[in-house]
């Protein structure tokens, strides 16, 4: 139950935000700070309830009533580590969303924390839906909030980014619809028991053909949202377009639904046949980590230049996932932590930037390190973590990731290690492009603001923490991991 | 009288339909083309009632006096729009109707 | 004292935190006393430790301190813990100590500076980090290190931002070490699948069991950390980073450039010495590309104009020096070249510095001269550092550890004539640009106003810079001269000591050779650049040796190349896609979904008869349908 | 006729009655409010007799009639549709100076039609109430005359409902001559006993009806009318064609498969196959850039029946339940779409245009909202009926196995995405200065058609996370046959 008063929060929080907004628009982002904190503490006093796991099981909180009964469709969510871990990171980020919003958004405030909150709702239930059936729904639920942070609050060209982000993701998603159908319809004909719920659906038995099919329409849902090349394209015009939060909501935690979903489910449910692809999906992200690298240093639009570099680290993600190494994974996770922080913050930086600058192009700017130290210092500090440097949290994510692939397959993964070069290549001209070299802007600009320097220092100390002592985490996830190899390699 | 085949009567009727069909289709007139579906309403009542001979049933010819019925009424409410476009468009010319439509 | 190795690197770090957090509320004098206060008082818990080490009942001492478990996992466990051996305290000792004079003089040097926090900042987290890199316990917290120092590397070369090449420079830097970088992480994921695990010690003791030697497996590993030294101490063919590197303030040339973190590369592989001596091919691809290196560098060298770059140039060619010990299995004399160069580069580039500030940052060393007059002080510590430079038989540290290489170069187990050749051809160019450097800057006429000279904060650290030039080279004697070997001793409790081979010629007689030749090589340059400058002149004028000069200058055309083969191509290929091939796919799809909206469009055409037409198409599709089935 | 036969008719009755009574109340020369009032309650009772005579249920009346579950979930959901509609017509109708009392009458004779529609199992009946429905409905369709080109809507879908009418009628004599009965439960005994099942004139004539039934489904390639009918038409009777119309087409096509088990004849599975497939493609790429709201609906509702008739391939219960789901959900969604429009239509012109909706949200914002809930549903969205409707149609599908037509109505719902949202962002975009609407009417009528559209939303929302009950009072009717 525990688990659901958040949601439920959120969700209230969000309709009193709307309805606020329209007498004291102030007091809807407050109303919206205080539903992300309850979250947040819920969950933290979660992990701290359960650092030490359950004696036994993964699992640590399993909550289920019936919805529709009818069809097998219940209201199931369950916690284990890494939802648990997950959860933490989408409300952190979630905050902080809030925090950047804080002035940011001047029009329709309150639909705006409404849409906010709503998202945020979506994600979480996403990462602790047990139902396929619900966890579709969450899936889904998630989109059309962001879908209007970006279609109303979004840049210049927000409408192609808006739909093009809601159709490619949504195509995933019935994709992975229909494979949930063929799925529940094998598993009640074999055991009689219709049935959406997940630890059901485990114990099915599929025809290795029917079994590829279906695994490629989960598949491909979650590698649009992950996402993997080529299917990424939604990912740099949604990123770019979006309004800060709406990047650092994408960024941080939309993209790791997608590694999530395959965490969870593709490895668990399709064991041979993701051992069959494996050796393609982890060549498709070494194609991501080298592509969206050399996306990352053609573009001049500072957003679209991070939302690459989303693409090359997201790749790092897949590759990860399909080595099945212990190791690997715990990378994977770290990555997706390290990932939503880093990454999230270069996006709020950049936004910082837009909010004063009024542009996005990187042509445009430089030696701004001359009006906003803290600013530059701030920037540096993620660009360093973005392209992997140690005593931050991404480096322990890429080492990780390296470190088990290379037992798998150590051609790819020295190709993914060019990444790394790429990563510094592209990092690097971002930095001197922006803050470094002549001045180039006139006029006074304001470094932080207090707000925004709370903001940078909490996601600072987290990504130098995650660097410094990932292992709170990896011992929170460790359990949940091996449950998901021990499932997966039932079938190799 | 020689008793006439029922298949010869549906072979009839048949023809009668794709008469009006084709009147239907070639006419430009709104009038010409009801009278063209008048005559196809009523092939497929003579085909009713060649079948309900066929059968020995009086079903075929009760199902014809209900086409006349409902032919009627629907001409009624047809040469009350006949009069409407007349009045509108002056002219009866179906092509003369294209307002709606995907610009 | 175990107990406070931590403090060592945590001091500079603190510094750092400090620094960057509050740097901008500091006077500067505050700021001074913090960034140099934290560096010496870590040099002075270094020199402790020495003492406690030299005093120590152990010819094994280790010091091991374990902070906490970094990260673990199944198969994984990686501690931050902190091991100093004898190796390591050499290490620690220069960092601190040279640091600590650096950072006293920079407090000087750097004073008029706006960004004052910010480097010294910089410099303390370099010196934590390269702290970290040395101390490191396993290879994971080495490669913490390494990158850190990348990172401080790029942010000094870079710290006056303001000037677009000085970020290039920063960029270069940065990502040609970051090439090397990757390849010693991929020989850490190698060295892991092999050995299961990274800690070093365990490393070194499971390696010859594990690997036969000179075994493919090996030799790639140690081929891949060679190339992670190559780029991080500027190695042909990853050399071109470190001239350029010299757009950072003349105090981080010293340190970092010059002293310290160049030579990671060689603390890398003198560490991992096991896996390289069971690979006799790396070895032997060491030793070659410190020798290519060293000549590549140094011809470079003789032609450059700007002080630093001269400088520059002399330290690759002296880091190769390092590898070509390091190649031929002369595990000790590497470590006491870079120990003794450590003073005297330190040395010659805060004399330049100096010397540069004095003549309101001109650069070009023809347009200086007659210095000696004006800067005696200056001049004779320059003095002390070029002749150990050019290694001035018996009264500079630099013979020492010179005359050491060249001996081994030819007699040990992996040397050969070719390698003490090639070293010695390097010890007469490296004499001639010495003295061409002394003689040019100082002698002659002045040509440049000159400014105020220095205060005693900076000159105090190259009085003392400038002694241990002269006499750190007397711990440790060519075998045939003098029974001290201190420095050898020290280490070979850590390093094995290096195996000759057979059949060489006695040792004196290549001393001999060594001698003149390095005398020649400063008469040369006396003789050039002093006695009778007009032969440069008809030299400059005549075609070949001006585009030999216009080659070596440019740095043996390795920018050339490399934007060329590289940059070039990069660009071209980011360029092209820069929109996004797959973008253009999923935007085909549209304009066709488009396209096929226009014509289903064209059947709504508002004709009733064309609507007739469409009910009849239907019914004919049904009766084909049925006649097909 | 026993009594409880006659309790079995009594809503269809009532349903007669209820134009009977307009047409009398029009005679005593009563307001329109009357009217609507009465014609309000009249349908609410219709409603409550049919809830309270399923006890009787199943009951045949030959042989023309069947009255089951089936049926009464069928009729019910026609009753609620002109119900709504009626609500909406109300003000719509009042801001025209024409005079709309006579409205009334020929939107209860068509709604009678639709009613007998569905219990009809027999070739007369079937017929007689096609055909009820169409003449009601041109005279609906072309009742604004001098509006929207009202006229020129009418006379073609007259001509194409005539025209489809005639077929139907041709297909019913060739079925009557094979065997001998009109009615279809004995449709096939005949068949059967007579000859081979795979007689030449049965299957003619069963597709030439087939033709007739696409028509009124719009169905490809029958579906040229559709968009021009819903543009030109006024905006409640768009939705009373949308909703009312299909679904009681939609019940006799249902009843006729049943009976006759259509799905047993590959020809008409594959006819039908091929229909959904285009018809999905069709209506979807048809709309795709439709700046005319109400053709876009028409288009889409050519997309949507394309849907329904994956779930109708199957032929069974699942099938079915999807079905009455689907058409539940589409029918309150196309009604919460249309009132919205009826409600920004002016005096001049229905608001048709997409840039009418500019900005809505920031203007109206629960018109907006229930604008783009019904959008999302179209587009099968969670939380939203429609998503659940599309969840059973695909439930239906895959548990067949049809996995082609499946596959396309993915794919199909993935391109539809783009003109619903295109609507949507519309709604939301910045929007022009707001121009004030003059309220000429009493505002409870205002009230009430804004009610009428938040209990829409309220169904809309319900369905799509609670469809639980529903579908038990659905599957309990079933089970009366």
């Amino acid at each position: 139950m525990i688990l659901v008063i958040p949601i439920i929060v959120l969700l209230l929080g969000g309709c009193s935000c709307w309805l606020s907004a329209s007498k004291r628009f102030v007091v809807c982002r407050w109303i919206a700070l205080v539903a992300m904190l309850a979250g947040l503490v819920v969950f933290s006093s979660l992990a701290m309830t359960y650092r030490g796991g359950v004696n036994g099981t993964a699992w640590l909180i399993d909550y289920r009533v019936n919805w529709i009964p009818a069809i097998g469709i219940s209201f199931h969510i369950a916690l284990d580590g890494l939802s648990l871990i997950l959860q933490l990171l989408t409300y952190f980020l979630g905050t902080l969303a809030v925090l950047c919003s804080w002035t940011e958004i001047r029009q329709r405030t309150g639909f705006y924390f409404f849409n906010l909150l709503a998202t945020i709702a979506g994600i979480s239930g996403v990462f602790i839906a047990m139902d396929l059936f619900l966890f579709y729904f969450f899936w889904e639920l998630m989109l059309v909030p962001m879908y209007f942070l970006i279609a109303i609050w979004g840049d210049s060209n927000r409408r192609y980014a808006s739909y093009k982000f809601f159709i490619f993701t949504q195509a995933g998603g019935l994709l992975m619809l229909l494979a949930i159908l063929a799925l529940y319809f094998i598993h009640g004909q074999q055991t009689g028991a219709y049935s959406f719920g997940y630890f059901d659906l485990l114990q099915t038995t599929i025809q290795p053909s029917a079994a590829r099919w279906i695994m490629s329409g989960f598949l491909v849902a979650f590698l649009v949202k992950l996402p993997m090349v080529p299917l990424h394209n939604w990912l740099p015009d949604a990123h770019s377009e979006a309004p800060t939060a709406g990047s650092l909501i994408l960024a941080g935690l939309l993209l790791k639904t997608g590694a999530y979903g395959i965490l969870r489910f593709v490895l668990t449910l399709f064991p041979e046949q993701a051992a069959a692809i494996a050796s393609w999906a982890m060549l498709m992200g070494v194609i991501g980590i080298i592509y969206g690298a050399l996306l990352a240093f053609a573009q001049t639009d500072i957003k679209r230049l991070i939302a690459y570099t989303s693409v090359s680290h997201m790749g790092f993600v897949l590759l990860g996932i399909f080595s099945f190494r212990e190791i690997a994974l715990q990378g994977v996770v770290m990555q997706m932590l390290a990932h939503g922080i880093s990454t999230g913050a270069l996006f709020l930086l950049a936004g910082m930037l837009k909010e004063r600058l009024h542009t996005r192009e990187i042509n445009k700017m430089g030696g701004l390190w001359t009006l906003m130290p803290a600013m530059g210092g701030a920037a540096m500090l993620f660009t360093m973590a973005s392209l992997g440097l140690p005593m931050l949290g991404n480096f322990i994510a890429e080492f990780l990731v390296l470190l088990g692939t290379f037992q798998v397959n150590s051609t790819l993964t020295t190709i993914a290690s060019i990444g790394l070069v790429l990563a510094a290549v592209y990092s690097l001209r971002m930095m001197q492009s922006v803050f470094l070299g002549p001045l180039a802007i006139s006029g006074t600009y304001r470094d932080l603001s207090l707000r925004e320097w709370v903001i940078i220092a909490v996601l600072s100390c987290s990504i130098v923490v995650l660097g410094l002592y990932p292992q709170p985490v990896m011992d929170l996830v460790k359990a949940a991991l091996n449950n998901i190899i021990h499932h997966s390699s039932g079938g190799i | 009288m020689m008793p006439v085949h029922a298949n010869t009567v549906l072979i009839v009727a048949a023809v009668l339909f794709l008469l009006g069909l084709v009147g239907v289709l070639t006419r430009k007139n709104i009038l010409f083309m009801l009278l063209s579906i008048e005559i196809m309403l009523n092939a497929a009542g003579l085909a009713f009632v060649a079948a309900g001979s066929k059968w020995q049933q009086p079903d075929g010819q009760v199902m014809f006096l209900f086409i006349l019925a409902m032919a009627a009424a629907e001409v009624s409410v047809a040469l009350a729009l006949v009069l409407q476009i007349y009045h509108q468009y002056k002219t009866l010319d179906v092509d003369a109707l294209k307002e709606l439509r995907d610009k | 004292m175990q107990q406070y190795l931590f403090l060592i690197p945590v001091l500079p770090l603190a510094g750092f935190l400090l620094l960057a957090l509050a740097g901008k509320t500091m006077s500067k004098r505050a700021i001074a006393f913090t960034g140099t206060g934290s560096v010496c008082v870590a040099a002075l818990i270094a020199i402790l430790l020495c003492t406690d080490y030299l005093s120590g009942n152990s010819g094994n001492a280790v010091y091991i301190q374990s902070l906490w478990q970094w990260f673990q996992t199944a198969e994984l466990a990686v501690g931050l813990t902190l091991r100093v051996d004898a190796l390591s305290l050499v290490f620690i000792f220069i960092i601190t100590f040279v640091g600590a004079l650096i950072h006293v003089f920079a407090s000087a040097y750097m004073r008029a500076d706006r960004d004052y926090a910010r480097f010294f900042a910089c410099m303390n987290l370099f010196v934590a980090s390269m702290l970290v890199l040395v101390m490191a316990d396993n290879l994971v917290l080495l490669y913490l290190g390494w990158e850190g120092v990348g990172m401080c590397s790029y942010l000094l070369i870079g710290f006056w931002y303001e000037t677009a090449a000085n970020c290039r420079a920063a960029n270069k830097a940065f990502i040609i070490t970051r090439i090397g970088d990757t390849a010693l992480i991929i020989g850490i994921f190698l060295l892991f699948r092999e050995l299961g695990s990274l800690q070093i010690p365990a490393i070194l003791d499971q390696a010859p069991q594990r690997f036969s030697s000179g075994s493919g497996a090996i030799t790639t590993i140690a081929l891949l950390l060679l190339a992670g030294g190559m780029g991080k101490s500027a190695q042909v063919p990853l050399q071109t980073w470190l001239p350029d590197a010299m757009a950072g303030p003349t105090p981080v040339s010293a340190l970092i450039h010059a002293a310290t973190m160049v030579t990671a590369g060689v603390y890398l592989i003198a560490r991992m010495h096991t896996i390289f001596l069971l690979s006799p091919l790396a070895m032997t691809v060491t030793a070659a590309i410190g020798s290519i290196t060293l000549i590549v560098a140094g011809c470079s060298a003789m032609v450059q104009t700007d002080i630093k770059r001269i400088l520059a140039y002399s330290t690759i060619s002296q880091i190769g020096y390092m590898f070509l010990a390091l190649g031929v299995g002369a595990w000790s004399a590497a470590i006491f070249h870079f120990f003794t160069h450590a003073f005297f580069k330190a040395l010659l580039f805060l004399a330049a510095g100096v010397v540069i500030e004095y003549l309101h940052h001109e650069q070009d060393i023809f347009r200086m001269g007659g210095l000696k007059k004006q800067l005696p002080l200056v001049y004779y510590c320059f003095l002390a550092g070029a002749g150990s430079l050019a290694a001035v038989p018996l009264i500079s540290a630099g013979f020492y550890s010179k005359d050491a290489i060249l001996w081994y170069a030819y007699s040990a187990a992996g040397g050969n004539a070719i390698f003490w050749i090639a070293g010695l051809v390097g010890a007469f160019i490296t004499a001639f640009y010495s003295a061409r450097l002394v003689v040019v800057v100082f002698w002659g006429d002045r040509k440049t106003p000159v400014g105020s000279p220095p205060g005693r904060t900076m000159t105090i650290p190259l009085v003392i810079l400038a002694f241990l030039s002269i006499t750190a080279g007397f711990i440790e004697w060519p075998h045939n001269l003098l029974n001290v070997h201190l420095f050898s001793e020290w280490l070979g409790t850590v390093l094995p000591a290096t195996s000759l081979r057979g059949g060489h010629p006695p040792e004196f007689i290549l001393q001999i050779v060594a001698v003149v030749i390095t005398l020649s090589g400063i008469c040369t340059g006396y003789y050039l650049y002093f006695r009778n400058t007009a032969v440069l002149a008809q030299w400059k004028s005549s075609r070949f040796p001006a585009a030999a000069r216009e080659f070596f200058f440019s740095g043996w055309k390795f920018d050339a190349l490399y934007n060329h083969l590289v940059v070039r191509p990069f660009l071209f290929l980011t360029g092209i896609n820069k929109r996004d091939v797959f973008d253009r796919l999923s935007d085909g799809i549209v304009t066709f979904s488009k396209q096929f909206n226009r014509s289903l469009s064209f059947s709504q055409n508002g004709s009733l008869r064309w609507y007739v037409a469409g009910v009849l198409i239907g019914i004919l599709f049904i009766i084909t349908i049925q006649l097909i089935l | 006729m026993s009594e409880l036969q006659f309790q079995a008719i009594l809503p269809f009755v009532l349903l007669a009655a209820s134009s009977i009574v307009v047409i009398l109340l029009i005679a005593f020369r009563q307001r329109h409010t009357v009217i609507q009032v009465t014609g309000f309650l009249m349908m609410c009772l219709v409603v409550f007799t049919m809830w309270q005579v399923r006890t009787v249920l199943p009951r045949a009346l030959p042989p023309l009639f069947l009255v089951d579950g089936f049926a009464a979930i069928f009729t019910g959901m026609i009753v609620f549709s002109v119900l709504v509609v009626g609500l909406f017509s109300f003000v719509y109708f009042e801001e025209r100076e024409e005079n709309p009392r006579e409205y009334y009458i020929l939107l209860f004779l068509a709604t009678l039609g639709g009613a007998v529609l569905t219990i009809s199992k027999h070739f007369l009946s079937f017929f007689l109430a096609l055909e009820l429905l169409s003449v009601g409905l041109y005279a609906l369709v072309g009742y604004l005359r001098y509006r929207n080109n009202a006229i020129e809507a009418g006379m073609k879908y007259l001509i194409l409902a005539a025209l489809s009418s005639a077929f139907l009628l041709f297909g019913m004599a060739l079925v009557y001559m094979e065997t001998g009965s009109m009615d279809f439960a004995f449709i096939v005994q005949r068949l059967a006993a007579t000859r081979p099942a795979n007689s030449v004139l049965f299957i003619m004539g069963i597709s030439i009806m087939l033709v007739a039934v696409g028509f009124k489904l719009a169905l490809v390639p029958f579906h040229l009318w559709a968009a021009d009918v819903y543009q030109g038409a006024p905006a409640p009777v768009t939705a009373f064609i949308a909703t009312s119309s299909k679904i009681a087409v939609f019940a006799v096509l249902l009843r006729l498969s049943q009976q006759i088990g259509l799905q047993q004849f590959p020809v008409f599975t594959t006819i039908f196959s091929i229909v959904a497939i285009a018809s999905m493609i069709t209506g979807n790429f048809l709309a795709l850039q439709q700046q005319n709201v109400k053709r876009l609906l028409a288009y889409s509702s050519i997309a949507h029946f394309g849907y329904l008739l994956v779930a109708f391939l199957p032929g069974n219960t699942a099938g079915v339940e999807a079905t009455i789901f689907y058409l539940s959900s589409y029918s309150i969604t196309l009604l919460s779409a249309l009132g919205v429009i009826t409600v920004m239509s002016t005096r001049e012109r229905d608001a048709e245009d997409i840039a009418d909706y500019r900005g809505l949200f920031w203007r109206y914002p629960a018109l907006a909202a229930v604008l783009s809930i019904a959008l999302f549903s179209l587009a099968g969205i969670p939380l939203t009926a429609g998503f659940l409707a599309k969840f059973f149609v695909l439930a239906a599908g895959v548990q067949a196995n049809l996995w082609l037509p499946v596959t396309v109505l993915v794919l199909a719902s993935v391109v539809s995405l783009y003109f619903y949202l295109r609507i949507i962002s519309t709604l939301f975009a910045d929007a022009p200065a707001a121009e004030e609407r003059k309220h000429t009417l009493h505002p409870f009528f205002h009230f009430a058609t804004y009610a009428t559209l938040w209990v829409m939303l309220f169904l809309l929302c319900w369905l799509g996370v609670f469809p639980g009950m529903f579908l038990a009072v659905v599957r309990d009717f079933l089970l009366l046959r």
